[in-house]
This record gives structure tokens, sequence and C-alpha cells, in this order.
């Protein structure tokens, strides 16, 4: 019987242009590479979480990758009465025999990022908009703004987020107009963690002629010229290793942290920023990141892994 | 003016909404055929996971619940004279109020804590409602506006305590830590095992009967009680409510405290009976499409039921049918939801006249014949 | 829908020779609603240049027949012809094209709009309003000269009285053209003034060539200036007649069926105890003008009138005595209790237990519940008794039906349905059944306003002896109408109100026509008398 | 310093935000002015939003896009004028229907055509409406007081938002100054006397959902065309809703309501500025109530300086005639 993966999103939605988006093609990527078919699921509420795990664990699935720390309590209460379906989750951390946690340190590729806009900015402004006000979001701006101002410490930061409401994902128009009165008000290159959102930042930034940074994929060809880098989350590579793991029955639980030095964030460098970023400015980053990777510098983090309880 | 003859009673409750139904699916057809589907399938996979199996009739069921609550809350207060767009802000309040009890007394007792949080959900939907109601009682500020208002207020007072003071302690999401061991309300299917039934495990729980509950209450109170006369009178006519020695302003109050706490104890079934945490979006528009339930279910409580559970079904079997079918999405569901709103809540119509010609020339018809046979006789 | 030849319809009798100058006619219309037959193969004839009238009883089809003449509703059967040529008409705008003109009982205005505003609707004769309104106004002071209306053309119509009114809605219907003009009942809401100004303004109409065609439930008004009457009865035309070979109460016998005749006469007894004593009462009213200084007192066993030209205060009176207004000086005593005065009043729901009726003047807008049943309206205002709701909470609804049969019975409402939407009901209905509710606890003091407003005489009567019977029961009445010659029949006392001020109180065989006109037009008794 | 920099910046972010509202606003205020309730607003305006976003993705032209968001936007609203009138349905399901059914319709068609997950492509700023430099703009930059305000304020709109400048009196002239507007404004108070005076309710009724439809369009448009500058699921953001509160704000009259539209643009400017901005004795105030703020604010000026609305006797009444 052949090998059967299941990708659950959350409710952000497959393609929300964040880390559905990337999940998603990580899976891709899989089945273009093993041919394997995998089933997919884009629930509309919390309640359906639990609903797609138990159906899909009944169904005898081989591996359930559920993206979003969403699941957590939805993956707590059906892994353990599936013992024999293996289950990963990212951005959760589930302490299970057949649960694989994967997480990000969101902050060290934030502040990389940063420090390309901290050497990069003309007028020692920088912002950050973020679409909810939430810990989450929160440390992709705490970590920007670190590795800006380890680069420079003088430089200040100008913080918006965009609303309350899970609407907030979704409102380039909102985003738009807090990034261009950011922009007038000196701002030159804003980082958008803000899912669809984030586009009205980037159009934003074109039009204004400024800087803006994408967020979690390469955004960096939606608006070549302008988007500086993308800090890159690789939801799709935790993706894709599971399901490839899985399939090779080279599996295991547990809890794994993915940072720069597993790769598992970065930043964005292809042939639509390649110009904006000179040799200089790029030796200087890759130097700190090298610097992080052994530690020489400790990215702070606000409110610690996503543990659910 | 006064409204068209009514015809017997299974046309009017059975066969003009059938009829609507149909159309909607007709309609709804077309879509997913347009996607490369069959529609026939599509509208199977619907029914079979909507009511296919136990599970699926639970989750309906689930889904249905908040509808209940939620379409109570508009038409009461529709019966008032009021329109009550506050459903989703009031729900959200009475989520936090239970959220408060679950942890205020929690520790007291588990029980304790289950009954405070049904009195504080209610009692938080009421508080919220109250204020727009004064408004609009006292000031005259447009009770559509001001309802609408504190919806997003709702949201944002709910964002703020869930990554501030309620939030939970090393989580990224807005959402409170877990309710205290214990206090959640009993699954259906836990009741139905202690009963020696097999029913499979599904969110149903035992908020669907408070909200049952809730509906006979309500109609109780609208048809059978002097407190419902007085309201419907206020609603329908408040000059004639003063004649009779109403207190407009103070019935406009009260109803809407109602509608409140009946909004307000949506937060039952979705973190009490689901979720055991409060979390930020957990109305997901639930207050808004109560609008659409409480027309379609005609403002009566009865009819609010079918159209709950019609509107469950649909999420719950919209749910299975995207499982089951690559190219239907989530958001061909809420297309066809909407479809199905527009057919059989907005045009009762539709049918109608054509039906009732059918059913006149059926009865002249036997007139006519009884007639013959007489004179035959 | 079946037609059935009916032997009690009369076939109208036209001269053919006459046929020739026939403004308007109508052979064998008939229209059903649902179960109703609202018109039977109704046939009628109209002289161009004549007053027709039509009497009837309440939902005997009057204005269904109306409405169809103006093409509002489509008959089932039957054909039309307006100066003997042909006609169908699919809306109103057609008869208005052939010269038909229609005033609805229910006034057709928009109220925010001027009277001008009103007056050009649908008619601007012009894109852009402005341009459509200079020439509007021209036309307009044309004819305002030619029939003698003073209408100001600027104002809301929201803020004029009915009298003025109907004369926008008939300068309206003038403008379009009409040189026959449908009137429903216009006399239904006038005051004696207002309808004596109406008549005189149909005479000129008259004289000016025009044909009119009105319903009205007052048959001195037939007599006094129409040149033809038809009466129907049950949807159908019982009789058609030269008015100068008939009467009113021959009219009356042919309307009703049987001879209508006053079966309650007021005892010689007058006035017993003071049941209701207002000192000194002023209140404000939102329009500036409420009540000044209004003092009299009100005895059991005794009917006390008040007239006076609508707008007077007469309202602001019924409010304040009832509950529904606040007293800002002096005050109001029932039985002995002091009900209303500057530091508050009571509400009505205590004053209907300590025994006072009230009949609203509106009972559309204040006495009913439109979309509520019958059986509903019949509880309003007592929904707290015991008898109708257990400790004041749980609803009797048995008893409550059994109670809405008895009052049907009792008013001989039609149709005999208490399960209807009282909208259902004509308003002459709907006035039984308001009536048959406040009568129902043997009150006290029964506070009536308009009592007969748009009612045949059949129920005129019955509602007349009701008020007399109570009266000689020992009750006390107080009875606010427009219609002098109302109060003059069932008053014992009539206090005249001009500007908010009682101008005098006359006991009844003193009051004459011509003298209370004067004390409503604000001159004191002793000029007036 | 900044202080001036700042009221100007907020006064050019008011007009850009207003926009969308103003006409969606008008759009509600005709079409209930005549008697049917709308509260569709949000689903026409996204419709209008998606169907604006794919045509100038696919035509390269702004103005391709315009003319389909104008379109479906006026299918919908005579799907609306159906069941309202025609149909004599209930007007705020037909409206909930309309919403729910959009917010489903766009994304899944943005899907099946562009396979970017319910959105439409990036639009290059030649298919867009984009910021127009109003002429003299350079010149008067040097001015004193005014050169900013010109260059700040007044110059740099997309052209949808220097139309919506003309629409609102156009529209209120519309009302009050024309045959079409009188007869409208009469079948939203009384349709019998409408009636009665030989006009076709449905006619009138079914002409202002037109209206209502092209003015929603334009809304929508602006949406993915101006503001934005693509289609984004659910990106109407409640702005119908809020559009609906405005016109009763305003009530029901076109230059109030404008006001009306004005003050949200303005609070929301306002609330994205005081984020994270220290103010005097209160310090920095939260994120989640300075987004509070503009909702805050219109509760209290209803409650303190509005008073009690009437709307349109006849609106949301269907017309009834048994013939
Ligand atoms: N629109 C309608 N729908 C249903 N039934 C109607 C309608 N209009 C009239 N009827 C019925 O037709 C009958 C005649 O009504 P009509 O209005 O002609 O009476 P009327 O003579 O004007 O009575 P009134 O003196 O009270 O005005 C009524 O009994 C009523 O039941
Ligand atoms: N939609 C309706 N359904 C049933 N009956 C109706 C309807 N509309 C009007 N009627 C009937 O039409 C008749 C006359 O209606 P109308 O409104 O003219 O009453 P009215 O002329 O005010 O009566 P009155 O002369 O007693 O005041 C009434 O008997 C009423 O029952
Ligand atoms: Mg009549
Ligand atoms: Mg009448």
């Amino acid at each position: 019987r052949d090998f059967q993966p299941v990708l659950l999103y959350d409710i952000g939605g497959k393609f929300d242009s964040s880390f559905n988006e990337a999940a998603f093609r990580g899976a891709d990527a899989f089945r273009a590479e093993t041919g394997i078919a995998y089933r997919e699921f884009e629930p509309t509420s919390e309640t359906q979480y639990e609903q797609a795990l138990k159906r899909f664990a009944r169904r005898k699935a081989d591996l359930i990758v559920s993206v979003g720390v969403g699941y957590a309590v939805a993956i707590r209460n059906v892994a353990h009465q599936f013992p024999d379906v293996r289950f990963t989750v990212l951005d959760a951390v589930i302490d299970l025999p057949n649960v694989q946690s994967i997480t990000f340190r969101e902050n060290e590729g934030s502040f990389l990022v940063g420090v390309i806009a901290g050497l990069k900015s003309q007028t020692g402004r920088i912002g950050f908009m973020g679409g909810m006000d939430i810990p989450l979001i929160r440390r992709f701006g705490r970590g920007f703004a670190e590795g800006a101002r380890y680069v420079r410490p003088d430089i200040d930061m100008v913080e918006n987020y965009i609303g309350t409401t899970p609407v907030a994902w979704n409102d380039p128009i909102r985003a738009a107009e807090l990034a261009l009165a950011q922009y007038t008000r000196g701002v030159d290159i804003i980082f958008a963690a803000a899912g669809p959102s984030g586009l009205g930042v980037i159009q934003a930034a074109r039009d204004s002629g400024r800087f803006a940074i994408g967020v979690d994929s390469n955004q960096n060809g939606v608006a070549p010229g302008h988007v500086l880098t993308s800090m890159m989350k690789r939801v799709d590579l935790a993706v894709y290793d599971a399901m490839t793991e899985a399939h090779s029955d080279q599996w295991t639980a547990g809890h794994e942290i993915r940072g720069l030095r597993e790769e598992g964030v970065g930043y964005a460098l292809d042939e639509h920023n390649a110009a904006l970023i000179p040799e200089a400015m790029r030796r200087r980053v890759e130097d700190i990141r090298a610097r992080i990777i052994s530690g020489d510098i400790i990215v702070g983090d606000t409110a610690g892994a996503n543990v659910s309880h | 003016m006064i409204a068209r003859r009514r015809l017997p009673f299974v046309l009017e409750v059975v066969v003009l909404p059938g009829l609507n139904l149909l159309a909607a699916f007709l309609v709804s057809g077309l879509f997913v055929w347009a996607l490369g589907e069959d529609p026939f399938e599509a509208l199977g996979l619907l029914v079979y996971g909507a009511f296919g199996f136990q599970e699926a009739i639970g989750y309906s069921l689930y889904y249905a619940t908040n509808f209940i609550f939620t379409g109570l809350a508009v038409s009461i207060a529709y019966h008032g004279g009021l329109f009550n767009i506050g459903g989703e802000g009031q729900a959200m309040l009475g989520g936090l109020g239970l959220t408060l009890a679950a942890f205020l007394f929690g520790g007291v007792s588990p029980f304790l804590a289950i009954v405070m949080a049904v009195l504080f959900s209610a009692l938080f939907g009421a508080a919220w409602a109250a204020v727009p109601a004064y408004l609009q009682a006292r000031r005259g500020s447009h009770i559509v506006i001001t309802t609408i208002m504190f919806n997003f207020i709702a949201a944002s007072l709910l964002a703020y305590l869930l990554v501030g003071p309620l939030q939970r302690p090393g989580g990224q999401m807005p959402e409170s830590a877990d309710f205290p061991e214990g206090v959640h309300l009993a699954h259906v299917h836990d009741l139905l095992a202690r009963l020696g039934i097999a029913f499979e495990s599904s969110p149903l729980n035992v908020s669907i009967l408070i909200a049952l509950a809730c509906a006979v209450a309500v109609w109780f109170l609208l048809w059978r009680t002097r407190f419902g006369y007085e309201l419907r009178v206020v609603g329908q006519n408040p000059d004639a409510a003063r004649y009779a020695g109403i207190a407009v302003d103070r019935m406009t109050i009260l109803v809407m405290l109602i509608a409140g706490g009946l909004a307000g104890m949506m937060g039952l079934n979705e973190l009490l009976g689901e979720q055991l945490r409060l979390l930020g979006n957990f109305t997901l528009g639930y207050g808004f499409v109560g609008i659409a339930v409480a027309f379609m279910g005609r403002n009566h409580p009865v009819g609010i039921v079918l159209a709950a559970l019609l509107f469950g079904a649909l999420y719950q079997g919209g749910a299975e049918l995207a499982f089951e079918m690559s190219e239907v999405t989530r958001d061909l569901v809420v297309l066809i939801q909407g479809v199905v709103i527009l057919f059989a809540g907005a045009m009762e119509h539709l049918f109608r006249d054509p039906v009732a010609a059918a059913y006149r020339r059926w009865t002249s018809g036997r007139v006519q014949s009884r007639v013959q046979s007489r004179g035959a006789a | 829908m079946h037609r059935s030849d009916s032997p009690g319809g009369t076939a109208v009798p036209v001269a053919p020779d006459a046929t020739s100058d026939v403004a308007i006619e109508a052979k064998s219309l008939s229209k059903r609603f649902g179960d109703v037959q609202a018109n039977d193969a109704v046939s009628l004839s109209v002289q161009g240049g004549t007053v027709h009238g039509i009497v009837g009883e309440n939902g005997a089809g009057k204005s269904t027949l109306l409405k169809m003449l103006f093409g509002f509703y489509r008959p089932d059967g039957g054909t039309l012809s307006v100066r003997g040529r042909p006609v169908t008409f699919h809306s109103p705008a057609d008869a208005m094209a052939v010269g038909v003109g229609m005033v609805h009982q229910h006034f057709m205005l928009v109220e925010p709009f001027t009277v001008l505003e009103n007056i050009i609707l649908g008619v601007e004769g012009g894109r852009r309003l402005d341009r459509a309104m200079a020439a509007a106004r021209e036309n307009l002071h044309a004819l305002e000269q030619r029939f003698g209306f003073d209408i100001p053309l600027d104002v809301p119509v929201a803020g004029l009285p009915v009298g003025v009114r109907q004369r926008a809605e008939i300068l309206k219907a003038l403008y379009r053209g009409a040189d026959i003009l449908i009137l429903d009942e216009p006399t239904a809401v006038l005051t004696p003034q207002e309808s004596d100004q109406l008549f005189a303004l149909i005479r000129e109409l008259k004289g000016q060539g025009k044909t009119v065609l009105f319903v009205t439930h007052k048959l001195d008004e037939i007599m006094a200036v129409t040149d033809r009457v038809t009466v129907m009865r049950a949807g159908r035309v019982v009789a058609d007649l030269e008015t100068v070979a008939t009467s009113a109460d021959a009219l009356a016998e042919a309307m009703v069926g049987t001879r209508v005749t006053r079966a309650v006469v007021a005892d010689e007894t007058h006035g017993g105890a003071v049941r209701l004593s207002l000192e000194n009462v002023s209140c404000a009213s939102g329009s500036a003008r409420g009540l000044h200084d209004v003092s009299f007192d009100l005895h059991d066993h005794e009917v006390l009138g008040i007239a006076g030209v609508a707008g007077n205060g007469q309202t602001e009176l019924l409010e304040v005595i009832t509950g529904l207004r606040a007293v800002d000086q002096g005050r109001v005593l029932f039985s002995d209790v002091e009900i209303a005065g500057p530091s508050g009043g009571t509400d009505p729901v205590a004053l209907r237990r300590m025994g006072m009726a009230h009949v609203p003047e509106d009972r559309l807008k204040t006495g009913v519940v439109e979309s509520m049943t019958a059986r509903e309206n019949i509880i309003l205002g007592y929904q707290r008794e015991e008898d109708v709701s257990a400790g004041g909470t749980l609803l009797k609804r048995g008893d409550i039906a059994a109670m809405a049969d008895r009052m049907f019975a009792a008013q001989d409402v039609r149709p005999r349905n208490p399960g209807l939407p009282i909208g259902a009901f004509s308003g002459g209905n709907q006035q039984k059944i308001v009536i048959a509710r406040e009568l129902a606890r043997q009150p006290a003091l029964l506070v009536i306003g308009q009592p007969t407003r748009g009612v045949d005489i059949g129920a005129v009567t019955r509602i007349h002896d009701q008020i007399i019977a109570l009266r000689n029961a020992g009750r006390a009445v107080l009875v606010v109408s427009a219609d002098l010659d109302e109060l003059i029949a069932i008053s014992d006392r009539i206090a005249v109100m001009a500007e908010g001020r009682i101008t005098g109180i006359l006991p009844v065989n003193r009051a004459e026509e011509k003298t209370l006109g004067l004390m409503m037009a604000g001159r004191s008794m002793e000029t007036a008398l | 310093m900044d202080l001036f920099a700042d009221i100007l910046l907020l006064a050019d972010s008011t007009f850009r935000t207003a926009t969308p509202l103003v006409l969606a606003a008008l759009a509600g205020l005709v079409a209930e002015r005549a008697g049917v309730v709308d509260i569709g607003l949000e689903g026409k305006m996204l419709g209008a939003a998606f169907a604006a976003g794919a045509a100038a993705a696919l035509t390269g032209s702004a103005w391709a896009g315009l003319l389909a968001g104008i379109v479906l936007s006026v299918l919908l609203s005579l799907l609306h004028g159906y069941v309202a009138i025609t149909q004599r349905g209930n007007q705020i399901v037909s409206g909930m229907a309309i919403n729910i059914a959009v917010a489903g319709l766009a994304p899944s068609l943005a899907n099946s055509w562009f396979h970017k997950g319910g959105q439409t492509p990036l639009l290059m700023s030649d298919a867009r409406f984009a910021a127009i430099r109003l002429p003299l703009a350079d010149l008067m930059a040097g001015v004193p007081l005014i050169g900013p305000v010109y260059v700040e304020v007044v110059s740099g709109h997309n052209l949808i938002t220097y139309a919506t400048v003309a629409v609102v009196p156009l529209v209120a002239w519309g009302l009050y100054g024309t045959r079409f507007g009188l007869r409208l404004r009469a079948v939203g108070e009384n349709p019998e006397a409408v009636d009665t005076a030989g006009i076709s309710v449905a006619g009138l009724r079914y002409g202002a959902l037109m209206i209502n439809g092209f003015l929603c369009g334009l809304a929508g448009t602006v949406l993915s065309t101006g503001l934005g500058a693509s289609f984004v699921r659910d990106m109407s953001a409640g702005k119908g809703f809020l559009a609906l509160a405005a016109m009763i704000f305003g009530k029901w009259r076109p230059v109030p309501t404008l006001l009306a539209c004005l003050l949200f643009g303005f609070v929301d400017a306002l609330q994205g500025r005081l984020q994270g901005t220290p103010l005097p004795l209160i310090g920095e105030i939260p994120v989640q109530f300075t987004l509070m703020l503009p909702y805050i604010l219109t509760v209290v000026i209803l409650a303190g300086f509005v008073g009690r609305i009437d709307p349109p006797r006849a609106s949301g009444v269907p017309y009834e005639k048994d013939r």
C-alpha cells in the first residue's frame, strides 16, 4: 500500500502568500520528486482542525503535517488517540511519542534582514508593519529592530499593526495607507510581517520609490527593485523534509528548532535584489550570519518557543 | 398592507421551502459543474457529509447550536422593533464572561464554575448590548450603527486582553490559557455513552440543549406572556404601546438585554463546549449569519431552529465536500451557502404564486367533481 | 371568479338621449379579493357636470368601485366608458389621461415634500426640477385664482391640517386636468367648517362644468350637495336615485336594509357626582400651542362634548386626561384622586384600573396594532389585567378568544373573524372593535375622540346608542368630535375649545351650530350668544 | 516642527481612505432613498474589486478594470432588485446573501483564473489608477503654506478619488434638482402616492439600484486598482458596513454623509499615526485601543450630537398592491 501524506493548513488558508503557501510549495516539491500525491485541507474554523486531524488519522494516513500554532491543542487531543499515526506540526510544540514538532527562530531571520535594513537605510528611519499585534509577530519586529541597531545603534524604527482581528491579514488597503504614512515620515525601508496585507506595503514601496522587505516566502519578485529582500522562513523545507523522512522511514518524533544554522530561516538573495545589496553589504551580512550561528551573537526573543502549556 | 392569503400548512412549511432549496442547489450545482466536478455527486457528498454518519450529525448539530443562539438574538430584538447587528460583539463579550467565570471559580469547584460560566456568558453579552440599547432609548442613537461599532470595539478589546492580561503563557496567538481541569460542558457522546448508547465522538455538547431551551423560552415569552405581547406591540406600533401604558424606552433596553444574553451564550458551545479556552476570533461571523438565520426562520423560534439546522448542515456538509472534492474549495462552499441564503431566505415568494395557483385549480377541481357527483346522485 | 346574475341588483336607468353627456359609466364591474366579492356586477352612470354621491355600509364596496374607476384596481369583469368612449385603465395614469382624477380617503401625499412638489409629482414636465417648479407655480396660481383656493405651495405637507391637505389633493387632481373628480369619504376627517368649504368648492367645480363623484357616510351631505345618489350594499348597487326624489331616512333604509332608528334616548336625570375635574390645566405641546388654563368638571350621568376646529388643543386635552401627556400647571382629578399635575402623572394602565376607558382619535395610529389580529388587539391596554394575563405574566388565551367572540357578536363586527389582522377590517369595523374593547369593563369614565369618523350610519347609530346607554347607566363620558351634529345629538353639555382655551360651556339645548361656530372661531360665549 | 507636516499627512490620507466609503455610502443612500435597504454594499464592493483587479490584470488596462467592476456590481444590484422589488423578498437577507456569496465567489474565480489562491496578480502602475501629480505641483512646492497643502493634500490622488469629488454634488443635484430625484425620494417615502401619480414604483427602484450598483462599482474598483494594486480575499474589510453607518450618520443626505465618511477616514488615519506615539499625560496607548478609536468616537458623536434619526418611511418595505 503506497505512502499517503496529508497537509493541513490553518485558517489563514493555502495561499496566504505566507507560511501556508510555503508549506504548500514544500509538499508540491515532494510530489514533484516522488510522484506521490498528498491530500490537503483548508479549515474554516478552529473546530475543523481536530475534525480534519481525526478524519485523516482514521483513514490511516502515514503522515499528517499540520501548519500553525493553532493546531497545538487539536494535535494534543487527537495524537494520543492514534498512536500509530505520525503527526508533524509546525510552529507549535507537542510532547507526544508520535508527534514531531518543528519551530523556527524567526527572530534570527528578522535580525538578519534588520541588519540589511540598517546598512541600507539612507534616512536612518526604518519601519515595521505587523498584521496583528500578537507575540508571534512581535518577535519578527523585535528581531528586526535588534539587527538594525546592531549595525546602526542610532537608527529609529516606526512600528505599525494593521488590525486586531484576522481581517488584518487581508487588508492591503490599510497596510498601504499605513506604509505611505511611514514613508512620508521619512522611513525608507519597511519590513512587513502581515501575510497578504504585505502586498499593500510592497505596492506602497513601489508607488513611493522606497523599499519593502518581504516575509516567509521569497517576495523579491513581486516588485523587483522595491523589495529589498525577504525574510525566509523555510516552512517549505520543513514540510518537504518531514514527508521525505516519513517516506523513507527516517521520521522521528520530538522537537526540532530551525534557525539560521539549520537554514530554517534566512534572507532571500536573487536576481531581483542582487543590485540592491552591494558586495560589501552582502559580506557584512554573511559575517554576522556566521557569528549568530557560531553563537557570538545571541539574538534576543520575546515569548520563548511556542510551547502550548 | 395585509400579507397575502396563506396556503395550507404543508405547502407553506414543506413544499415552498423545499422548492426554494432545490433551486438553490441547482444554481450552486452550476458552479460546481463549471469547476469540472459532478454536481449531483457534490450534492450527495454534501448531504452525506452533513447527516450521513453519526460524527457528521454531531458536527452539524454542533454548528447549528451557534446559529440558534445568534438567530434568536437577532430575532427577539427584531420583534421589539430593533435591528441587532451586534450579535458578533455580544458573543465575544459572552465568551469573555464565561472565560473569567471559568478561571475565577474553576479553583473552587468545576461545577460552580460551569454554572457561573453560563450565567456570566449571558450577563456579559447582555451588558455589551445594554450600551447601544440605552443610547437608542435615551439618546435616539441609531442602534444599527452603534451595534456595528460595538462589534469592532469588542474585537479590539478581546485582542487586547488575549495578548495582555489573559494571554496564554508562552502562547503566540491571541488565545487564553486552557480552562481549569473539569470546567467544560459534557459532550453528548459521553452522556450517551453513560446511557450505554454508543455515539461517535463529536464536539456536540449539552449547550445545544441550552440553545433549544432558549428557543422554547423565546417562543413562550413572545406569544404566551404579557411581556412578550408588550414587546411585540412596542416593535410594531410604539404609539399604540404608549397608549397601552407600555414604557417603550424600558422595553427597548430590556429586549436588547435579552438579545445580548442570547448572543453571549454562543460562547458556551464554542468555548466551554469545545475549545476549552478563549480564542480571539471564535465568533467567526456566526453573529452576522444569525441575521440570515433569523429572517430565514421568519423570526419564529421554530423556523430559526430549522434554519440553524440548515446552516449547521451546510457548514459541516460543506467541510466534508471540501475534504472529498479536490476542486471544491472552502470558498466555493461559502458561495453555496450564500446562494442557499438567497433562495431559501430572501425569495420566499419565488414559487408561491405558481404553487398557490396550482393549489386553487386542484381544490376548485375537487369542488367541481363533488358538485357533479352530487348532481349525478 | 363566478358571477351570479343578481335579482337584487338594479339596472341603472339612463335615458338614451342622455348618454351623450354621460361623463363616466361603469357596466357590471366586478372585483374579488380572496374570498370577498368586493364588487359584484356594479353598474353606475354619472352625468357630466353633476355631483354624484355614493353611500353604503363599511365594506359595501365603495372604495373598491372608485379605485376601479380610477384604474388603481383592475376589474375582474365589466366595462368602463368615459364620455361615451369605452376605456380600459391599466394604471391611474390612463385614467388621468382621460381626465379622471381621484382623492383617496387615505391621502396620497409625500409628507416631507412641499405642496408644490406633491402636486407636480409625475407631471413635472421637464427633467430639471427648478424649471419645472417655476412653470408649475404659474399654472397653479391661475388654477387657484379660478377655483378660489389659497394653499401655501412651499410648506411641507407634514405640517398642514387635513382640510388643507385635502384641498391640496384636489388641486393636484385639477392640475392634472381632471374634469371628473372622484372623492373617497372626503368629509370623514373634516371639521364642519372645512366640510362647508369643501362643498363650496364642489359647487364651484360643478359650476365650471366639472363632474364630481364622492363617497360619504353622512346622508345630510348627500342631500345637501348631490344631484344623484347611488346606494351600495354588500358589493352590489341596491338603489340609484335622483337626490330630490329621496330622503335621508329612505337612503339609510336602503343602505342598511332595515329602518335605522335611534333605539336609546337620554333619560331626564342630569349630572351626578363630579367624576373628572380639570383645574387650570396648562401644558406645552411640540407645536407650541398646548392647553392654556383649562378648567371644567364632568359629572357622572353626563356626556360632555368638546367642540372645536381640529388642532385647537383637543388632542392635548385627551392626552392630558388619559396620561399620555405631562401637565405643566394645574391638576386633573379623577374620582377625586389627582391623576395629573406638575409633580407628575399617572400611567394609562393605572388609569384604566381606576375605571377610565379611552377610545383615541386616530385609531390606526394609536388605537390598534395593525399587523396583530383582532384577538390580540382587544387586550391592548388591558394586557396586565387579571382576566387577561394570570398574575400579569401569562396570557389567558382561551379567555381572550372568548372575550373577542363576545365583543364581535355584541358589535356585529364584519367579517366575524377575530383571527384576522386588524388591518384587514375596514376603519369602521376597526372602530367597532376598539369601542367594544373600551366598553367591555363598564368604565366609570369613557374618554372618546372622533367616535364615528369614517363609520357608516348603521354603525354610527349603534355607537351613539352605546354612549347614551353608558350615560343612562350613570357613567361619565367625554366626547371630542369635529362633527357638531354628533355632539349636539349625544351631549348634555358642550365645551368649545379655541387656541387651547375653553371659550365656553353650553348646555346642549342652548347650543346651536351658529353659536358654537362663533365660539370655535375664538369668540367668548357671551358675545357669541 | 512636523506638526504641520503631520496634519497635511493626515488630511492626505483621509481623502484616500474616505474615497471608497463615500462612494459606497452614496450608493446605499440612493437605494434607501428609493425605499430599498441595501446591506449588500460590502459584497458588491468586494465583487467589483475582484472584477476590476482581474480585468485590469488580464488586459493591462485600468479602464477595462473599471468597466468590469461597474458591470459586475450593477448586475449584483439588479439581482438584489429582482429579489427586493420583483420577488418582494426580504431585503436584509438578500443583502446578507450577496455579501456571503461574493465572499466565496470572488476568490473561487480568482483562484481558477490566476492560481494565486484567491488573489489577482499585483498590477503594474499603468494597469492601475495610480496617483496623479497635478500640474503646477512642482511650481507650487516652493510657495509657503499653500504650497505643501497643494502638493501633499490636493495633488497626488488617483483618478477615482478626484472623480468622487465630483460625484457627491452630482448625486446631490440628481436627488434634489431633477425630476428623477423628486420621484426617487417620493417612492422611498410613499410608494402608493407615486403609483397613483401613474409612475412605476418598480421602475424607479430598479433605476435607483442601477445607480447604486454603479457607485459600488467605483468603490470596489478603487480598492483593487487605485488604493490597492490587486484583489485580495475579503479586502473590503467591513468598509461596506462602515459606509452604511456613515449613511445613517449623515441622515440619508449626501453632504452630511460625505462629512461622516471624511470623519471615519480621518480618525482611521489618526489611529495609524497614534500607534506607538506616546501622548502627553496618557503615554503610549496599546495598539488595540488606538484601533478602537474610530468606533468609539463614532458612538460618542452619535450619542452626543446627532440624536434621533428617521430613515425614509418606506425603506425596507416591499411595495404590494393587489390588483
Ligand atoms: N385590498 C384588498 N384586499 C382584500 N380585500 C379587500 C381589499 N380592498 C377591499 N377589500 C374587501 O372588499 C370589501 C369592500 O371594501 P371597500 O373598501 O370597497 O369598502 P368600502 O365601501 O370602502 O368600506 P368603507 O365604508 O369602510 O370604506 C371589504 O369588505 C374588504 O373586505
Ligand atoms: N390587504 C387587505 N386585505 C384585506 N382587506 C383589506 C385589505 N386592504 C383593505 N382591506 C379592506 O378594504 C376595506 C376598505 O379599506 P379602506 O382602507 O378603504 O377602509 P376604509 O375606507 O378606511 O374604511 P372606513 O371607511 O370604515 O374607514 C376594508 O373593509 C378593509 O377590510
Ligand atoms: Mg372605503
Ligand atoms: Mg371608508
